[in-house]
């Protein structure tokens, strides 16, 4: 066992560890730029360096490949190290003061503004992008080429790269946002638009689906990856320390038992494109509200940075559009989407925390503010002069001199007006998550003609639907914000848990019993049942042979409809309380 | 009787004779035929609707006396709880004639005779049959199928007719009367048929070419109830009513309640031993519990049990259920088998 | 005695092998029952009996009624022998679940019609050689090609009557029904345990040979058979007072083939149209 | 034919018996609606409950018939609201093959009537039925039709 | 072959239009939860008087609308003022029998059938062995016979159901068990038993057995579920019991009551005139169809 000491703290090391492995285990920083933990390291950017003060010849070492060896005592911010880190950040800084990263290390070792002629380069020339090509990936599809100060990185004779499988490893690796693959790769190479930050961004083939995903863990997009693309590559299995990447792994159907089922699907936005007089998908500074949200997210694209996406100005007047597709009979939806109101509210606010002297307009048909302190906070927003709320609707949206021109009836004010804007923001209607109908089929739960899922009764069974043990939770059922969603996950999960956690069920007392005297077991009633109810039983003889297999109804499933006992031909069905002898009954005595 | 009993109508008599009737108010009945090309027994209310034209009326002749579908009670439901029971109205006073059966149909008259006339005497049965007077006509031509010589009858055969007619080929007739009913007919037909010189010969028997002995058919069923040829000889059967219901001698029924909530009426339909659901109890047991017990109960009752019971054999060769079965089950092979075992 | 025909002595030897290897325990086939114009069925348990198997034009009769049956089950696997349109109604039995494929083995016949004169039926038959059988004996048979009206001249001729006109024509036919209940018995896809007829809580059908209780027995088995009838024309066969039932399945076939192109018996595994549905069926005629 | 009787309380208007068998959620409601919402409808309008249109079987409309309706009619949900999400597709294949049956037979169609009312139609409900009872009393009694028991005699096959 | 045919039932029904005479329910008894035992009187007076039946026979009841069944008669003739009949539910009329309320009228055609033989049995030990809701034809013969106490040696009673809560006529039983001129056992099938339950517990062959009666002089009457009786007969002959003094009844479904409809026959015999009541070696030459 390796011993030695870093900044004064004793350390163990494996025989093979570096000195920047050593500390990273101490959790001691050590910047580096050239170096990357699937690549050997070779030491070239120095910027790693670190004393050695004792244990072997005194003096700097690139941290990133001198080895740990016994009796090494080092410091990894000494005033030498320092120096000598600051050294080469100036020239670094000189040569690329696009890249980012070289301008934030250089600002932290006060190796900015020297007066050096500066280059207009990204690059670093460390080299590890040619190496992670050649070396781990294969194509070599990079390489230096020209001499001195002429040296750059580029493709063998610069023409486009046949080898590049596209990978963009060696975008990856790069310290300095260098490189880009898109630019010599002869695959025409798509960005892969950020689903979760409405593709305002884009991500890589293997990523995290966004901050709060559970699990917090990556993802393989199989369509986009290279590795599934073209059986290169591998560069993330490579580099991922924990050996997790597995692409052997195939999709699971995996299927449980279920006591209750809770549907929580949600929603989406309408695309407002349909109406074209607001522009949206025609001008780049028209976004929906839910862009607007990643926008203005610390954690979105931007990281919080509001611009106007046509020339990343900041936008001193914005306008919201309120009920877009909402409360249209005609052409849109004609419920109230709901939580457009509140959130435009707050995005008004955010908007005056990005820009202090900005203006912002909203543009409303009704304020809808019903809930628990949501008019206080409309007051506030409109009182404070957070935003000028104009009742009205806009009939148009055109660009004019690099404005966006919102033309607009103010029906309080009176007469039209037109302001002209940075950005617009629309507030689409709200619709339920695509796809809701198949699974509402698959469950055999109801939805309206909006695909809205139905609930048993809206007042008594309001998070149950039709089919026992199905619930619902949230957007999935009509538009509603975050509390009343999560009042009805509560209620919906509490539901469900009373359904599982009793031995025995209750039910409505109007269900389909079999005659097994006379079922054929032709099980058409199975096929006609919605709600799965129909079984197939076995029927054993004493000496446990099956001698048929007859219908037998699931008591918990059965909702009484009544459709398999007039499927049934031989009338071996019927529902409690509506028995046919009772329907007679009734045609018998209705008939006097 | 009288000593006269053979009469002479020239041809065209059954016009004159049916038309007599009718003017006289008598119900008529007469074989008519229908646009499939099958003959059955109907009221006619001319003679020009009767066809001489079949071998036999495709229905039997016990239809008459036993239709297929009858009211037997009616009943109604009072306001004060107390139900109203009528019985069934008798048959019309008037007479009915019926004439075109055959020989094998009136033979089966008498087993019917039997049954409803057994220890309890059926009183509409017997109304029906006190008013009707049967003018059978012999047969002329049997098919392949007919066998009522082997069971004890006769083309020619008089049994349960109270006129038997032998029509000529000129379609004059010869009319023997067998009952006094059949006297009173002619009488009062009195122009229409002659009394016939007693030497005035009749036509001979046609031929009949199935032959067996039930006599020695009813030894081997004493003795083979239970005989794995029962399952064998019904395996084609597929246990419809075609067969009993055509049969002139079955005379099994159900009776049944139908009606609205306060009236209804209690009916007595034709119901056949080859159904499943005929001798089954409510738990489920059935003491015929599949097609072999049933074809043999058909078997056993028209050639053991009856005999046994009543002194004939309650089949009268009519081959109706030869030619009825769709699935060609053949009772006279069933026989023969049953001979040759 | 008729002449065999030509695919008599290949059954024979199929049915032979079958039953001498133990495959099947019983072939159900057609026989020669002296000069009857109908052949009846066999049951052939042995090699022996095999030799009692015929095939030729009189072989009307549809044996997969046979194999719903209890004492035929009891005999083992059975083998069957099937003309196209038999085959029809086996496939029904297999979808119902009344039957196993592995519990039969199909003996197809080439068909190239039956009856003397042939049966209507025949005329418009589209399955004259079977297709899925585990055997098919004979001669292939040309397959003219159909025309669809032909197959549905019966119910075409009392369609184009006005309702009063139909009302008077089915009338005077169901007054004839005895209520034998031979319709039922001879088709293969009304093989209930208890028939609808035979349930009294409540009384679906009045059992009474009387008009109402035959109109409701016809209407009950037509419907109980629409979307399922495969056309097979046995209950028409062997009424006894000759009621034109096969014209009420035409229809019925016919409603449902327009309606959800559906024409039943085609495979063992299609959906029956009474068992499924689309939001796009017809709205026509619903106020 | 007893339905020509006068009737009891002295109206001497013949009036058709019309079964009408209403679904529970959509069609009952939206009779009831009618109700509540004084809309009014004729009265020879005899309506059982069920729980849901694909519950009336076919044959409760011949049984009808044959107890004494002049008219039957199914109604239930529209296409797309069954409560029980299907029970009225299911319905509208069967009673409308049924109906082509009672054609075929030469049961008149006009007789038989399939309707789809929501539980928010009480105004559609009840013109509806102000349509068919017209309907109805022009078509007159349904006298073809064999019923369980008529007055006095009875109808032997 | 059996009494029935040299004395011949009540005819004086003939002839025969199939008209039930109306009767009234005086009173409805709860036997168990599918037996109700109805006590009837004739709504015509004259009837009344003049109704005379044997115990054995049985009648065609019917409820208005629903139809006829077949049930024997489980009262005593003795007991001139009404009839009783149980009827166990288990179909149309059954089923609508058990709706029907104190004073409703229902249909009854009968009596109908063979009676026990009475004159045979004077002087004799008399054996019963009932089961379940086979003890309401016994039942009228035991009252039968209980009336006439002093014609008849000793008597005993074995009467078991599946169950405590089976058994029919509970009230009759006790009176039975408290009388000390009659013998009783009652039992239960094992596991039908409840914690106060007084009687034997087992099957009534096996109790049977156990008990061991004497077949001198004795004539025994079984009536009960098919497998019921079968085991007992088995038992019996085990006891030395000639068949011949045997007698049981049959059941075999019936439509008319009069020898028509054609479906209870077991070989030639009807079971509605030659039965219901068999002497056992009779039925043992017969087909086994029942
Ligand atoms: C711009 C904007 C701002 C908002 N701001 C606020 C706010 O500040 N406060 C507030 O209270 N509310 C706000 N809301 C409303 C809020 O987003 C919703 O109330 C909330 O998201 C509803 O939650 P949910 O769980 O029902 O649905 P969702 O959040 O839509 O979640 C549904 C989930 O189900 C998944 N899913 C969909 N279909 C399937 C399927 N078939 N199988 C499996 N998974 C599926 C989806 O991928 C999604 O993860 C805002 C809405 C918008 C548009
Ligand atoms: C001589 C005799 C005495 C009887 N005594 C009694 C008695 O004291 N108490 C009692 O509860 N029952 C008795 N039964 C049985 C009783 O007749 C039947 O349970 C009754 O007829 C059923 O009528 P249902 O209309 O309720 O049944 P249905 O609805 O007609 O039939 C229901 C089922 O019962 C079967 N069934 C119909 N009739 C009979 C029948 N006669 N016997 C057996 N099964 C039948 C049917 O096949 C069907 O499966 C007796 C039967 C006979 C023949
Ligand atoms: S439809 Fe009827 S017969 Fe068929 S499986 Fe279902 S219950 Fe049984
Ligand atoms: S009544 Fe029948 S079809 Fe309806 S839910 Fe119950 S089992 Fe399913
Ligand atoms: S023998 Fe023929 S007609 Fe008679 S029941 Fe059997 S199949 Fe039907
Ligand atoms: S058994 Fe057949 S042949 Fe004999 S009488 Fe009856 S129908 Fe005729
Ligand atoms: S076969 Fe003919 S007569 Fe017999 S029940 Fe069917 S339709 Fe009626
Ligand atoms: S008519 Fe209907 S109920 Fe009767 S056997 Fe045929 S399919 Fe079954």
């Amino acid at each position: 066992m390796i011993k030695l000491t870093i900044n004064g703290n004793e350390a163990e090391a494996a025989e093979g560890q570096t000195i920047l492995d050593v500390a990273r285990e101490l959790s001691i920083e050590i910047p580096t730029l050239c170096h990357h933990k699937a690549i050997p390291p070779t030491g070239a950017c120095r910027i790693c360096v670190v004393e050695i003060t004792a244990g072997a010849r005194p003096g700097l070492v690139p941290a990133c490949a001198y080895p740990a060896q016994d009796g090494l005592e080092i410091q990894t911010d000494s005033e030498r190290v320092r120096e000598s880190r600051r050294m080469t950040l100036q020239l670094l800084e000189a040569r690329c003061p696009e890249a980012k990263v070289i301008q934030e290390m250089a600002a932290e070792y006060g190796a900015l503004d020297l007066p050096l002629e500066r280059k207009d380069e990204k690059c670093i020339m460390c080299g590890l992008c040619v190496r992670v090509c050649k070396e781990i990936i294969g194509p070599a599809a990079t390489c230096f080429a020209g001499r001195g100060p002429e040296r750059e990185i580029s493709t063998p004779y610069k023409l486009l790269s046949e080898v590049c499988i596209g990978c963009g490893a060696c975008a990856f690796v790069c310290p300095t946002e260098a490189i880009d693959p898109a630019e010599f790769c002869s695959i025409a190479l798509e960005k892969i638009p950020n689903e979760f930050n409405c593709g305002l961004d884009s991500r890589t083939p293997v990523y995290i689906p966004f901050p709060q995903a559970v699990p917090n863990k990556p993802v393989i997009d199989r369509e986009n990856c290279i590795h599934f693309r073209t059986g290169g590559c591998g560069a993330c299995k490579t580099v991922c320390p924990a050996d997790a990447i597995d692409y052997d792994m195939e999709d699971k159907v995996v299927e449980e038992e279920v006591g209750a089922i809770v549907v929580a699907t949600g929603y989406q936005l309408m695309d407002p494109a349909v109406y074209e007089e607001y522009g949206y998908g025609k001008y780049p500074d028209v976004v929906t509200s839910m862009e607007f949200e990643r926008m203005v997210s610390a954690s979105g694209p931007t990281g919080g940075g509001l611009h106007r996406p046509s020339n990343g100005e900041l936008p001193k007047t914005i306008v919201f559009l309120q009920c877009i597709g909402s409360r249209q009979e005609t052409d849109g939806k004609p419920y109230c989407s709901k939580i457009c109101c509140m959130y435009t509210a707050k995005h008004t606010i955010l908007y005056k925390h990005k820009v202090h002297d900005g203006q912002a307009f909203v543009f409303y048909m009704d304020v809808r503010s019903g809930g628990k302190n949501y008019e206080d906070f409309v007051r506030r927003v409109v009182k404070e002069k957070v935003a000028t709320y104009l009742r009205g609707r806009v009939s148009k949206v055109f660009p004019r001199g690099g404005k966006l021109m919102v033309r607009g009836a103010d029906t309080l004010g009176g007469g039209q007006v037109e302001i002209a804007a940075d950005m617009v923001v629309l507030a689409p209607a709200v619709v339920p998550s695509s796809g809701v109908q198949e699974l509402a089929q698959k469950l055999r739960i109801g939805y309206d003609q909006h695909d809205f899922l139905l609930e048993a009764h809206p007042k008594l069974r309001p998070v149950e639907t039709n089919t026992a043990g199905v619930f619902l939770a949230g957007a999935c059922h009509s538009p509603m914000d975050i509390p009343e969603s999560v009042a009805q996950a509560s209620a919906a999960a509490s539901k469900a848990l009373g359904l599982v956690t009793h031995e025995r069920l209750t039910r409505e007392p109007t269900i389909a019993v079999v005659d097994e005297l006379t079922c054929n077991g032709c099980f058409e009633c199975e096929n006609v049942c919605a709600y799965k109810a129909i079984e197939r039983k076995e029927i054993l003889d004493k000496d446990g042979v099956v001698t048929a297999v007859l219908a037998h109804v699931n008591e918990g499933l059965c909702q009484g409809c009544g459709a398999c006992g007039v499927t049934c031909r031989s009338k071996s069905l019927e529902v409690e309380g509506f028995r046919d002898l009772q329907l007679f009954s009734a045609i018998s005595a209705i008939s006097r | 009787m009288s000593e006269q009993n053979l009469f002479e109508a020239p041809a065209g008599w059954l016009k004159s004779a049916v038309d007599a009737l009718l003017s006289d108010g008598v119900e008529v009945v007469a074989p008519v035929g229908a646009e499939d090309g099958t003959v059955d027994l109907a009221p006619v209310s001319s003679s020009g609707a009767i066809t001489l034209e079949y071998l036999n009326v495709n229905q039997p002749l016990k239809r008459l006396f036993f239709p297929q579908t009858e009211v037997l009670i009616e009943f109604e439901r009072q306001d004060d709880g107390d139900i109203d029971v009528k019985s069934q109205s008798a048959p019309p006073e008037e007479e009915m004639v019926v004439f075109g059966c055959r020989p094998c149909d009136t033979a089966a008259l008498d087993v019917l005779d039997k049954v409803f006339a057994w220890d309890y005497d059926d009183l509409r049965y017997r109304e029906r049959r006190e008013r009707a007077t049967i003018v059978a006509f012999a047969c002329t031509g049997p098919d392949p199928q007919c066998f009522c010589v082997p069971v004890g009858g006769s083309p020619h055969g008089s049994q349960g007719s109270d006129v038997l007619v032998f029509t000529r080929d000129d379609g004059s007739a010869l009319l023997e009367v067998n009952t006094p009913k059949g006297e009173k007919l002619m009488e009062r037909l009195g122009a229409v048929a002659r009394p016939a010189q007693p030497d005035s010969g009749l036509p001979d028997v046609p031929d009949i070419h199935t032959g067996f002995d039930p006599e020695k058919i009813k030894l081997w069923l004493d003795d083979n109830f239970e005989n794995e040829f029962w399952a064998g000889a019904s395996l084609m059967c597929v246990g419809c009513g075609s067969c009993t219901y055509l049969c002139p001698t079955c005379h099994c029924f159900d009776i049944v309640d139908e009606g609205i909530w306060n009236r209804g009426e209690r009916r007595r339909n034709w119901d056949s031993c080859s159904f499943g659901q005929f001798t089954a109890h409510a738990s489920g047991h059935n003491p015929r519990p599949d097609q072999a017990a049933r074809y043999r109960q058909r078997v056993m009752h028209k050639f053991k049990y009856f005999p046994e019971r009543f002194g004939l054999v309650a089949c009268v060769g009519c081959g109706r259920c030869l030619r009825a079965c769709g699935v060609g089950q053949n009772l006279v092979s069933v026989l023969h088998d049953i001979e040759k075992t | 005695m008729k002449a065999d025909g030509p695919a008599t002595d290949a059954l024979r030897k199929e049915a032979a092998d079958l039953l001498s290897r133990g495959d099947v325990g019983v072939v159900i086939g057609y026989g020669r029952q002296d000069d009857a114009d109908l052949a009846a069925p066999v049951f052939a348990r042995n090699a022996e009996d095999a030799d009692r198997l015929v095939f030729d034009d009189h072989c009307l009769g549809n044996l997969a009624v046979y194999l719903p049956r209890s004492e035929i089950r009891a005999m083992g696997r059975a083998g069957v022998v099937v003309k196209g349109c038999d085959l029809m109604a086996v496939n029904v039995l297999l979808r119902e679940n009344v039957i196993k494929r592995e519990d039969v083995v199909l003996i197809g016949t080439h068909c190239a019609g039956v009856g003397e004169p042939q049966l209507e039926k025949c005329s418009t038959c589209d399955v004259h050689s079977p297709e899925g059988c585990d055997v098919v004996v004979g001669e292939p048979v040309d397959q003219p090609k159909v025309d669809e009206e032909q197959r549905y001249k019966a119910a075409a001729e009392i369609d184009a009557m006005s309702v009063e006109e139909r009302w008077d024509f089915w009338r005077s036919q169901f007054d004839k029904c005895i209520r034998c209940y031979a319709c039922r018995q001879v088709c293969p896809l009304c093989y209930c345990k208890r028939c609808i007829v035979e349930k009294n809580i409540p009384q679906w059908v009045a059992t009474s040979a009387h008009l109402r209780g035959s109109i409701a027995w016809n209407v009950v088995r037509a419907f109980h058979l629409t979307g399922r009838c495969v056309g097979c024309g046995e209950c028409e066969r062997v009424c006894p007072v000759g009621i034109p039932l096969g014209a009420i399945n035409q229809k019925m076939s016919r409603h449902v083939g327009d309606s959800y192109g559906f024409h039943s018996g085609l495979s063992a595994d299609q959906e029956a149209p009474f068992t499924v549905w689309s939001p796009d069926d017809s709205d026509e005629g619903i106020l | 034919m007893s339905e020509e009787k006068p009737k009891k309380d002295g109206q001497d208007k013949w009036e058709p018996r019309i079964i009408a068998f209403l679904c529970n959620w959509c069609s009952y409601a939206g009779a009831d609606l009618a109700g509540m919402s004084r809309f009014g409808y004729p009265a020879p309008i005899r309506v059982i409950k069920v729980p849901c249109s694909g519950r009336v079987d076919p044959l409760f409309v011949l049984r009808s018939f044959e107890q004494g309706a002049d008219m039957v009619l199914v109604s239930g949900c529209h296409p797309g609201d069954c409560h029980y999400t299907s029970g009225n597709y299911h319905a509208r294949r069967k009673l409308l093959a049924f109906r082509e049956l009672l054609t075929f037979l030469g049961i008149d169609p006009r007789r038989f009537k399939i309707s789809w009312v929501s539980a928010a139609e009480g105004g559609k409900w009840s013109s509806l039925v102000a349509e068919v009872t017209e309907e109805a009393r022009a078509l007159g009694p349904y006298k073809e039709f064999p019923r369980s028991v008529s007055e006095g005699v009875s109808d032997e096959g | 072959m059996t009494n029935g045919d040299s004395v011949r039932g009540n005819t004086a029904l003939t002839p025969l239009d199939y008209r039930p005479a109306k009767m009234r329910i005086e009173s409805i008894t709860d036997e168990t939860s599918d037996i109700k035992t109805f006590r009837l009187t004739f709504c015509d007076q004259d009837q009344n008087e003049q109704f005379e039946f044997r115990a054995g026979q049985f009648g065609l009841y019917s409820v208005f609308g629903s139809g006829e069944a077949t049930f024997c008669i489980a009262s005593s003739p003795t007991r001139r003022d009404y009839i009783e009949c149980s009827v166990k539910r288990v179909g149309r009329v059954t089923n609508d029998l058990h709706e029907c309320n104190e004073g409703d009228i229902i249909g009854f055609r009968g009596p109908y059938g063979n009676w026990f033989p009475l004159d045979e049995m004077e002087g004799k030990n008399l054996l019963f062995v009932g089961g379940g809701i086979g003890l309401a034809p016994l039942r009228s013969l035991i009252w039968n016979c209980l009336d006439l106490r002093d014609k008849f040696a000793d008597i005993l009673i074995l009467y078991g159901a599946r169950t405590v809560a089976d058994l029919v006529y509970k009230e009759e039983l006790k009176t039975w068990r408290e009388r000390d001129d009659v013998k009783t056992i009652y039992t239960v099938d094992p596991g039908g038993e409840t914690p106060d339950w007084d009687g034997e517990v087992g099957l009534v062959p096996v109790v049977l057995e156990k008990e061991n009666p004497s077949p001198e002089n004795t004539i025994v009457i079984a009536c009960g579920p098919p497998i019921m009786i079968k085991f007992a007969l088995f038992s019996m002959r085990k006891l030395g019991f000639p068949f011949e003094s045997v007698y049981t009844t049959l059941e075999n479904r019936m439509k008319c009551g009069v020898g028509k409809c054609g479906r209870c026959n077991v070989g030639n015999r009807y079971v509605c005139k030659d039965g219901p009541v068999f002497r056992y070696s009779d039925l043992l030459l017969l087909p086994q169809e029942f």
